[in-house]
């Protein structure tokens, strides 16, 4: 049992490294690999299920021990990031084929077992060292990740690194100040050493560390780097990034809010707005102002991929809005959110993917009609947006429903009107998505379009069909979210294998009547549409046009700007960009360092030269004013 | 104390040279004035008035009456160095007016920030 | 178990009848404003069975075909989510939010079989259609809150019984009432929220390459709509009814009011839809949000 | 039988090589290229032997001539020099192998003899126990550095070496006034006798000899504003000289100024003074760093950004500062050498210094590349590297002292490292995702050059995935000088 969280941890950075060997055999000794070893770490994940390992210690660094841990909650992040991992390698084998240069091939996967390897050592660190460190590690090893594909992509994950050290640093402030207090950073001794804590030390590194983690989470406003990362990145990272490694951010928090500080500490130590600490409250309304703005992008966008990522700043809005809530539902609702948004988001990342794969575009105004030819991941794309607008009884409504009960039982009903705004706003952009991509008008070039390769199905389908089983079941997930809340002390809620009894929340729930009601009215409804005369196939040229005819060539399908006049409703918010603020302080730092390097450095010898005499002369000056220089 | 001033007179006139003179061979003169105005000031701060050799030549001399010997062999060490750092000087002019075609400090700034 | 098999076919059929009757009123009622005759009582059910036995259908693809069925098997499951009186049906497995969600689904199957049309007066329309219940959703939800929170339940039927001996919602929130019942009726899509269909303009919008029983469909669809919006704002703020009769009475009234309504306005450009709702209705309702809070 | 195991052979045999190098094409044209390898392949078994030696007593004392100290010149290796000695000769012993295949330019035995007198005033440097001596080990370094800058003899190299000369010398005289104040002051010239002797006198007695030792010692460890020099200088001199400048030289210089505060000036006031110092080290060299276009001026400025960091970690005044200051030294010295060294081999290939001509070279010298970017990685700060530990420990110190002041110069410096980030990261994804626009033939650096590549860069990895022996002996240096212990070590052991 020691020995095999070292292994987990272990799996995948040998498996990268394996991979990569592997790669200067054969390209299929990788992928073998790759897959084996992706496959092995979901095998060792399993066996932790529902488990509480405290701590064995790896190492020690600086007095302060190096300690692993695992409990249902890492569990949960766990078993998103091996899954994820593991179906983003399969559906890489078919879908990176296209890059002809195997070098490049051989260190992405490497890189992506890499980033997988660090993604499970965050969750399983048990102190604030081994977290941080493959917080770095993930950090870069995802900056080659994005990096892969082009120009743009540079400047994205230029982007995305910059933005990710600078969270990262604010993190490590926190975590020196911890360590400077405490000398030892495990969980519990952090936790214990918080207790006794001045308020003002607590709010400071409580709010540094949180910093950290908006970056990654893309928190509005430090979201800035999402939207240009997650849609460059090449289309099996995407699920990735979106649907994985922004999870860590919300992980984080969780571990901050719950493990290091618990509720009733942060109550007693600062002012609480709704019976919530004020701290929470602010990270509530920035993931509810995350999840309005970024849905009015999302709305706004022409690029499937970059309408995703808007789409996720707007999802991961709701975990975090669901971990700050701070009562037990809620956190839950957040953590299952967490899940669900991996599975959908990773799922339409992927379909996504599988489509830019064949047409080799994701610019939505070029696409269209291909249902006909790609019905396979029409169907999986369908579910996902499903999921995603939270329609039952698909799995992304009952996170959501989780999440909007406790926050009326915590009568926010501001962050809960905001929250119901953007999860309108998703029926907008989501259908959006499916009407560019799959309905309407074929282009002609796309005549010959197949659906993809059975090994790029397999992935899709087997997270088409998660959204229906999570959807049904949440009991499923809530097994093991509720036993791991308890340890954090939360009163478990109450739950069964459907949904929520009375009493949990304010309503009731129980999801299987839905999906049941649901499949018998579309089986009724479907028998008795078919008792009525048939009907005829006609051509999709074959269409009212106010009597003109359409020719192929002819693009008369209306999806470009398709939310015109929608845009002009929201113009005024569209036009403010945080992203601009910054640029101008970046520019700001560049002219202002430029004009002084080269007013400092100006080749002259002479003023080099009198450098040295100055430093001088303040020194005698000093000495003549008694050696009070400061 | 005069010997003290004259010393950092020299190291004074050196830093004003090599700041102030545009032309290469003064910059290297001034190098030279304040290697100068050093070594005067290590021997000065040896020097005792009225001394004698550091050398028991002859019984019945008070060694707190003779020279500290130390600082004049520090200085010999000095000058030595100070008379390889001169030639290399000079060396990188020669090789200076060569590349540039000129002495004048001001034109020699290819390389900057 | 028979019971329960004889509520499940029932209940959508009386749902079904509701909607006919209203749209049969709603052709005579139209035709009085405009001090015509109009059309007999039941033209309605002439044009739906015309609609659903006619022998040439076309297609332009199984999802063209399946949207209709989505939709309307969408609506169904809405209609055992709103108690009626003396059957609280689904309430229990699905509350108010869940009900939110649920009435989204007939919208979503319709706007795929129009979208997979190609026809751009279809996707125009749906473009429409989705913006403007971006647009009436925001003061929807603050309505649907401050019931929640008036009545500490989002239990539909907890709602309804709440109200019982005529405390209806109508009297103590009535600012609320006010912009549910302007929401609701932005939600039927009447003048002068009518952009999405507006025949002249983009021939009827999503509905204008359908046709034959696709069309009988859409129809039957629309009146399960109707019925569902009703009875959706009677349960909310008229306190449901003691029997059927009181509650057809009452979502007649409701509906009576809206068609006279109908024809006193013109057409909102659906961006000015988007603002009108986002402007009075929302401010009022906020308004009303705020004194449940404060009480 | 001679004890090998005796500091003093640390600088008299390489001496003896310079004489042996600078003759040697009287008998062997090659003979040059190999001797300094020799030179410093026996210096290394020396520092090596020294070792045990260290860890038992302390320290490790050798006088000169017979006499006992403070008569006599002493060598003093403790733990620290140590330290230093061993970064300093297999750096020489690595870059040595380097210039075999790296220096094909003439008169070749001239340019062994000042590398390897280079080397060996660095050393020197870093062991002697004698203030003037000191003096003298900082001209033969200066020296022999000017030389080898402007080696090439075309136009940069010749303004660099003129440039670097004149501060140089000016340095060089400063710090002998400087001295000299301090042997007027005192009375004597040996560091242990001065610590103790200089403990009487007044903070302002002894303050404008140590301000002028600091400028001195300060222009050639590019501390700013003294350090205008250093970029115009690294690029100009040949790859594996800048190399050994960036990496061991001015960290010397560094290290002797942290021996001098703390014999002589161990005020807390002071390292307030010398904080304000590193921390403008660090903002102008990182800063200038992100503009430059030319690759190695970057490495140079980047260098003296480093210089503030670890500078920066000494004045934080405490065990761990001085632990994380000694960890930033070892992660700067052995990445930024082989940075130099990698680096000086892709110019050799690409014929340019231009960063903009190094896109698309990740693909075409892979190994190099690969290098590179640990390198980078490393001086970063980015986990599992080495670099990762050290600012882990500078950072973990500073903030030990929670005051508003290092506070702000954590943020300050974490700021800055955002700026060395972006600055390497822009080179490396130019390099490894870059696609250059026409096809260039392009091959792997020669065998010669890679081989020391590659030991540098397993050292860096080997010290990354088991830094504890590191991290152990760089505690056990710390505080040693904290303490003050191998002063009365030095005591004991010298007889004094």
């Amino acid at each position: 049992m020691n020995m095999s969280l070292e292994l987990l941890l272990a799996t995948p950075f040998i498996g990268g490294l394996l991979t990569y060997i592997g790669g200067k055999v054969h390209r299929w000794v990788r992928n073998l690999i790759a897959v084996l070893f992706s496959l092995a770490t979901v095998g060792e994940m399993a066996m932790y299920y529902n488990t509480t390992f405290k701590g064995v210690v790896w190492g020690s660094l600086f007095g302060s021990n190096l300690v692993l841990q695992t409990n249902p909650i890492t569990w949960l992040f766990l078993f998103i990031v091996t899954a994820i991992s593991l179906l983003v390698i399969v559906f890489s084998i078919d879908d990176m084929k296209k890059e002809e240069d195997e070098i490049v091939l051989d260190s992405y996967y490497m890189q992506l077992l890499f980033v997988e390897g660090a993604m499970v050592g965050i969750v399983l660190a048990g102190d604030l060292i081994t977290f941080f460190m493959f917080w770095e590690i993930m950090s870069w090893t995802s900056y080659f990740l994005i990096v892969h594909g082009g120009k743009k992509s540079m400047a994205a994950g230029y982007k995305y690194i910059i933005m990710s050290v600078i969270g990262a640093y604010a993190m490590f402030i926190a975590i020196a100040m911890l360590y400077a207090k405490t000398h030892s950073l495990v969980y519990s001794d952090v936790a214990l050493a918080l207790s006794q804590a001045s308020p003002s030390f607590i709010i400071w590194t409580v709010v540094l560390l949180s910093v950290g983690f908006f970056v990654k989470a893309a928190v509005m406003p430090l979201h800035t780097w999402l939207p240009d990362a997650h849609s460059e990145a090449p289309s099996p990272v995407s699920p990735l990034l979106s649907g994985v490694l922004i999870k860590m951010g919300a992980y984080g928090l969780f571990i901050v809010f719950y493990g290091l500080l618990s509720v009733n500490l942060a109550k007693n130590i600062m002012p609480s707005v709704f019976s919530t600490p004020i701290l929470l409250y602010i990270i509530q309304w920035l993931a509810a102002l995350s999840i309005v703005l970024a849905t009015f992008l999302a709305i706004m966008q022409e690029d499937a991929k970059r309408l995703l990522a808007y789409s996720s700043v707007s999802q991961i809005g709701y975990v975090v809005l669901g971990l700050a809530t701070g009562t037990s539902l809620g956190v839950a609702g957040g953590l299952f959110h967490a899940l669900n948004h991996a599975i959908f988001k990773g799922l339409l990342f992927l379909a996504v993917g599988a489509v830019i794969y064949r047409t080799g575009t994701r610019n939505m105004s070029e696409l269209g009609g291909l249902v006909k030819k790609m019905p396979f991941t029409f169907t999986a794309l369908l579910l996902g947006i499903i999921a995603l607008a939270g329609v039952p009884p698909l799995n992304g409504f009952v996170s959501k429903w989780m999440i909007y009960e406790a926050l009326i039982q915590k009568k926010e009903v501001f962050l809960l009107i905001m929250a119901f705004v953007g999860s309108t706003g998703a029926f907008l952009y989501v259908y959006r998505l499916i009407h560019s991509l799959f309905l309407g008008q074929l282009p002609e070039k796309y005549e010959n379009v197949k659906d993809v390769p059975i090994l790029m199905q397999i992935p899709i389908w087997i997270l088409a069909l998660s959204t229906i089983v999570y959807g049904i079941f949440p009991g499923l997930a809530m097994d093991v979210i509720v036993k791991g809340m308890k340890l954090f002390g939360f009163t478990p809620i109450a739950y069964n294998l459907f949904g929520f009894p009375e009493g949990t929340a304010m309503g009731s729930l129980t999801v299987i009547n839905i999906a049941a009601v649901l499949m018998t009215a579309f089986v009724a409804v479907f028998i008795i549409f078919i008792l009525f005369p048939k009907t005829r196939q006609v051509s999709q040229y074959d269409n009212y046009a106010s009597g003109q005819e359409l020719t192929p060539d002819f693009k008369y399908n209306y999806s470009f700007g398709f939310y015109m006049s929608f845009g002009r409703v929201i113009k005024p918010i569209l036009s403010m960009s945080i992203e601009r603020v910054y640029n101008y302080w970046i520019d700001a730092f560049k002219i202002f360092g430029d004009y002084y390097m080269r007013r400092i450095y100006t080749g002259n010898l002479e003023t080099y030269n009198s450098y040295i005499v100055i430093v001088v002369t303040i020194a005698a000056a000093a000495v003549l004013l008694g050696g009070k220089l400061w | 104390m005069s010997y003290y001033l004259g010393s950092f007179l020299l190291i004074a006139i050196g830093l004003y040279t090599v700041i102030i003179k545009k032309n290469l061979i003064k910059i290297v003169i001034g190098l030279n004035f304040i290697a100068s105005g050093v070594n005067l000031l290590i021997v000065s701060i040896g020097y005792v008035k009225n001394g004698t050799a550091p050398i028991f030549s002859k019984i019945g001399i008070n060694p707190s009456a003779m020279v500290d010997p130390i600082p004049q062999a520090l200085t010999l060490t000095a000058i030595v160095i100070d008379a390889s750092e001169l030639a290399l000087a000079v060396a990188f002019v020669v090789l200076l007016y060569r590349h540039y075609g000129t002495l004048d400090i001001k034109k020699i700034r290819s390389l900057k920030w | 178990m028979v019971s329960t098999i004889l509520i499940a076919i029932c209940v959508p059929l009386l749902a079904f009848a509701i909607g006919l009757t209203f749209i049969m009123f709603k052709l005579k009622i139209t035709a009085r404003v405009q001090r015509r005759y109009g059309p007999p009582i039941i033209q309605p059910i002439y044009n739906l069975l015309k609609l659903l036995l006619k022998e040439d259908n076309i297609s332009h693809g199984v999802i063209f075909s399946l949207g209709p069925i989505i939709a309307l098997a969408g609506s169904i499951l809405a209609v055992f989510f709103i108690p009626i009186p003396g059957l609280n049906l689904l309430t229990g497995s699905g509350d108010l939010i869940a009900l939110l969600y649920i009435m989204a689904i007939g919208s979503l199957g319709m706007a795929l079989g129009a979208g997979n049309t190609a026809n751009p007066n279809a996707s125009i329309g749906i473009s429409r259609a989705l913006t403007l219940m971006f647009g009436y959703d925001l003061p929807l939800v603050i309505i649907v809150i401050s019931v929640i929170l008036q009545y500490h339940t989002t239990n539909l039927a907890d709602i309804v019984a709440a109200q019982a001996n005529g405390h209806w919602t109508l009297w103590t929130l009535p600012l609320s009432a006010i912009v549910g019942f302007v929401v609701t009726y932005g939600a039927l899509g009447e003048h002068p929220f009518d952009i999405i269909t507006a025949p002249h303009e983009v021939a009827t919008g999503p509905m204008v390459e359908y046709g034959g029983k696709h069309l009988g469909f859409l129809m039957i669809n629309h009146m399960f709509h109707i019925y569902i919006e009703i009875a959706l704002f009677v349960d909310l703020f008229l306190g449901g009814a003691s029997n059927l009769f009181w509650f057809y009475i009452k979502m007649f009234g409701v509906f009576f009011i809206m068609m006279l309504c109908d024809e006193v306005f013109l057409r909102f450009k659906i961006d000015d839809a988007v603002r009108f709702f986002w402007k009075w209705p929302t401010v009022v309702a906020l308004i009303s949000l705020i004194i449940v809070l404060v009480k | 039988m001679v004890n090998l195991a005796n500091p003093i052979l640390l600088i008299v045999i390489p001496l003896l090589f310079v004489f042996l190098i600078a003759f040697s094409s009287a008998f062997s044209k090659s003979a040059a290229k190999y001797l300094p390898i020799i030179a410093f392949g026996i210096n290394v078994v020396v520092a090596m032997l020294l070792v045990p030696e260290v860890l038992k007593n302390g320290l490790v004392l050798s006088t000169t001539a017979g006499f006992k100290p403070p008569i006599a010149i002493d060598m003093i290796v403790d733990k620290l020099a140590l330290f230093l000695v061993i970064i300093a000769s297999v750096l020489g012993f690595v870059v040595s192998i380097y210039n075999v295949a790296y220096i094909d330019e003439e008169p070749e035995e001239k340019f062994y003899a000042l590398f390897t007198l280079l080397i060996t005033g660095i050393i020197w440097m870093i062991i002697t126990g004698d203030l003037f001596n000191l003096f003298v080990a900082f001209e033969v370094t200066s020296i022999a550095a000017f030389g080898l800058v402007g080696f090439h003899r075309d136009k940069g190299s010749v303004e660099a070496g003129f440039k670097y000369l004149v501060m140089g010398a000016i340095g060089g005289s400063l710090l002998l006034v400087g001295i000299i104040m301090l042997y007027a002051a005192t009375g004597t010239l040996n560091i242990i006798d001065v610590a103790q002797k200089s403990a009487e006198l007044t903070f302002q007695q002894k303050f404008l000899a140590y301000a002028l030792i600091f400028v001195g010692l300060g222009i050639e460890g590019a501390l700013f504003p003294l350090n205008a020099w250093l970029p115009d200088a690294h690029p100009a001199a040949p790859s594996s000289v800048s190399s050994i400048l960036s990496g061991i030289m001015t960290t010397a210089a560094i290290y002797a100024i942290i021996r001098i505060t703390n014999i002589i000036f161990d005020y807390n006031q002071i390292y307030l003074f010398l904080m304000f110092f590193a921390l403008l080290t660090l903002i102008f060299g990182e800063i200038a760093a992100y503009y430059q276009k030319d690759i190695k001026r970057m490495l140079a400025y980047s260098t003296i950004g480093q210089t503030g960091l670890f500078f920066f970690a000494f004045t934080i005044h405490s065990t761990n500062g001085l632990q994380g200051a000694f960890l930033q030294i070892i992660n700067h010295s052995v990445s930024k050498s082989m940075l130099f060294l990698v680096v000086g081999a892709m110019i050799v290939q690409v014929g340019s210094r231009n960063i903009e001509d190094f896109v698309g070279l990740g693909r075409k010298m892979k190994v190099s590349s690969f290098f590179l970017a640990i390198g980078m990685f490393s001086l970063m700060g980015m986990p599992p590297f080495f670099g990762f530990w050290s600012k882990l420990k500078i950072i973990f110190a500073a903030l030990q002292h929670s005051n508003a002041l290092m506070i702000g110069s954590v943020v300050i410096i974490l700021l800055m490292s955002v700026v060395e980030g972006a600055y390497f990261f822009k080179l490396l994804q130019m390099m490894f995702f870059g696609k250059a626009e026409q096809d260039r033939e392009i091959k792997e650096a020669s065998f010669g050059m890679l081989v020391p590549v590659v030991i540098l860069g397993f050292i860096l990895l080997f010290i990354s995935f088991y830094p504890t022996p590191v991290l152990d002996f760089a505690h056990q240096a710390a505080s040693d000088l904290m303490n003050k212990n191998y002063i009365n070590l030095a005591l004991k052991l010298g007889g004094l």
